[in-house]
């Protein structure tokens, strides 16, 4: 194993997170473009946090989302670079917010238990595209007749929406206090009584 | 019970016209809210015809229909004024079914919940009733809380920062010298030897002649004598040979050299008896 | 036309070249991200320069190409960044085997002797890859009509292998006899039915 110094690993970790098609975690990095040094984890994360730090009053910034270190660019500045492209960034429908959101608060969650909350039912074409879209992604059955499919959301929804963890989803604390108050205010029993599909 | 609504002929309803105008049987309020009477008709009521399919559209089903006509007058999900809360939302459903728009099923079931739930009110309690069991207005308030904290949850996701809309990828290419790396399969020497094996065996069965088989080390040196030569420059033998090698070595080139001019791989000349011997790929054929 | 300050333009033109999918120009520039603002050429050019400069001592580049500016990464870092873009080669196939073994123990030998050996054709793939991983190189050619060349292993091979010299290879006969003594715990006659081409 070779040794490397710290400007080097500098510029190497900065070069690879810059061409690296999709975020990149410290384990890839060890795997590639450091497998053969020698470099202490302390060192890396020393290294990534300079970077951070370099980068901080720049028009990019490094960012850990979940599936590793990206750089991106300042949200402040998507005004004026939207218009690079010619067309306007995908909307989303109330409905496929609202499932995402269920799933994303409440998973692992089946679909039956989505159209329970919204009150309405849920169109195929909803979850497929969620799942076209590697954002939710099938993680077990529940074990109720039908063995309804459990979904939940995937590493690539967090990284979309510039996450590192479910736990910097907005509001994340203010909704599960609540979800709590609700459920206990009447008996959580009371669903299973709702009307179903 | 607070609220006091006359029944409405559902059938003969005309659908409302414009949010000042008073239907003809409106000489009571139409309902008290916490305390207060509300006599008009709330104008966002109003819903002209050809909006209709776009509230159906705006709507995401019944929860969010009766969020709408809770929050527009201010009323408190936890105090749900039942009646005047079903007498809208039956508004709304009578004119869409009016005008045969297609309605879901899931709003006429809420149709029902509401009615049942405004009939319960209507009777008198009875005193060994254990309410708590299973009051549906309770379920309902329930269900309105959750679906508006989940309606919350969506909005607050949508406003969340976002790839291709706030951020983008800031993606640099590579130099021209970066190159894919193929790692090579690995490949044992029992695979070699079990190969060399194979394909001689096929061979003798094909052939029905015995290969001869050499010492390898006599092979390789031939190998190496090969590429110390050339064809064009003759090589002086004892080039060929390694001193510290010792006794064993010479007896290997020796060998390896005797080997290369039967298969006819290089030439050997010699001027005169004793003089020196030199090589050079070729055979004696050709020249 | 709004004013813009150098510093927001330096972050604005930085992200732009970051983030646009192509090398952009001065030009592309001013009619997207900064169509709304009043900036001079010298300006743009003064920006673009001082981007430059800041990240020469970095592991990526700005450089002007013929369409424009875009950054790569540092040409002394390609070793390593080649690294994330690994693909595992197929497994050797029999034919690729064979003829491997037989340079190995019948060397020097020309591709007509193993192909006689072997009853069918050696393709010039096989010779391709073998000299390509620096197993077999050409020590000669047979003075025979078509002066055909005569293949032997290489130092590589023998290093790959861990032998000091091709005495080291197994004696055919020996490590027969040796397998078949083990061949009823361990199956290593397996190893014969490798695919073939």
């Amino acid at each position: 194993m070779k040794r490397i110094n710290t400007a080097q690993l500098k510029q190497l970790v900065e070069a690879a997170i810059f061409v690296a098609e999709k975020p990149i975690s410290k384990q890839q990095l060890k795997e590639t473009v450091l497998n053969e040094f020698t470099v202490a984890d302390s060192t890396l994360s020393k290294v990534i946090k300079e970077l951070k730090l370099d980068y901080q009053p720049r028009g990019i910034q490094l960012v850990e989302v979940a599936s590793g270190y990206r750089f991106q660019s300042l949200d402040a500045l998507s005004p004026w670079l939207s218009k690079l492209w010619q067309e306007n960034a995908p909307k989303y429908s109330r409905a496929m917010l609202e499932t995402l959101a269920l799933i994303a608060y409440r998973q692992p969650i089946t679909r039956g238990e989505i159209e329970q909350v919204r009150g309405v039912a849920v169109s195929s074409n909803i979850i497929k595209t969620l799942t076209e879209r590697d954002w939710i992604k099938v993680v077990g059955h529940k074990e109720v007749p039908g063995r309804p499919a459990l979904y939940a959301t995937t590493k690539g929804f967090l990284d979309y929406f510039s996450m590192a963890s479910l736990s910097d989803l907005p509001n994340v604390d203010t909704f599960e206090s609540m979800a709590e108050s609700i459920a206990s205010d009447s008996p959580l029993k009371v669903l299973n009584e709702a009307p179903s599909e | 019970m607070s609220e006091l609504v006359k029944e409405e002929n559902r059938d003969n309803a005309p659908p409302i016209k414009e949010g000042l105008a008073a239907p003809v049987q409106q000489p009571l309020p139409l309902a008290f809210i916490n305390g207060e009477a509300l006599i008009k008709k709330p104008e966002d009521l109003f819903i002209p015809p050809d909006a209709l399919e776009v509230i159906l559209e705006t709507f995401e089903g019944p929860l969010d229909l009766l969020l709408y006509l809770i929050r527009k007058q201010k009323f408190d999900i936890t105090t749900l004024p039942i009646a005047t809360v079903t007498k809208q939302y039956m508004e709304y459903v009578d004119t869409m079914m009016a005008l045969k728009l297609e309605l879901a099923a899931e709003y006429l079931l809420m149709a029902a919940i509401l009615a049942e739930i405004k009939s319960r009110h209507l009777l008198p309690k009875r005193s060994d009733d254990n309410e708590e069991e299973d009051d549906p207005r309770a379920e309902l308030i329930r269900r309105l809380k959750e679906y508006e904290l989940v309606k919350q949850a969506a909005e607050d996701l949508d406003t969340q920062p976002r790839l291709e809309r706030d951020i983008f990828n800031a993606h640099v290419e590579v130099s021209e010298s970066v190159a894919p790396i193929r790692i090579e399969p690995d490949v044992s020497l029992a695979e070699i030897v079990l190969a060399f094996s194979a394909a001689m065996k096929r061979a003798e069965a094909f052939e029905h002649h015995t290969i001869e088989r050499e010492a390898l080390s006599t092979r390789e040196r031939m190998s190496l004598i090969l590429s110390m030569l050339n064809t064009s420059q003759y090589t002086p033998l004892e080039r060929l040979f390694t001193v510290d090698e010792g006794k064993a070595g010479v007896v290997v080139s020796f060998l390896a050299i005797l080997e290369l001019v039967k298969e006819q791989l290089i030439l050997c000349i010699q001027a005169g008896p004793y003089a020196k011997i030199h090589v050079k790929l070729g055979s004696h054929e050709e020249n």
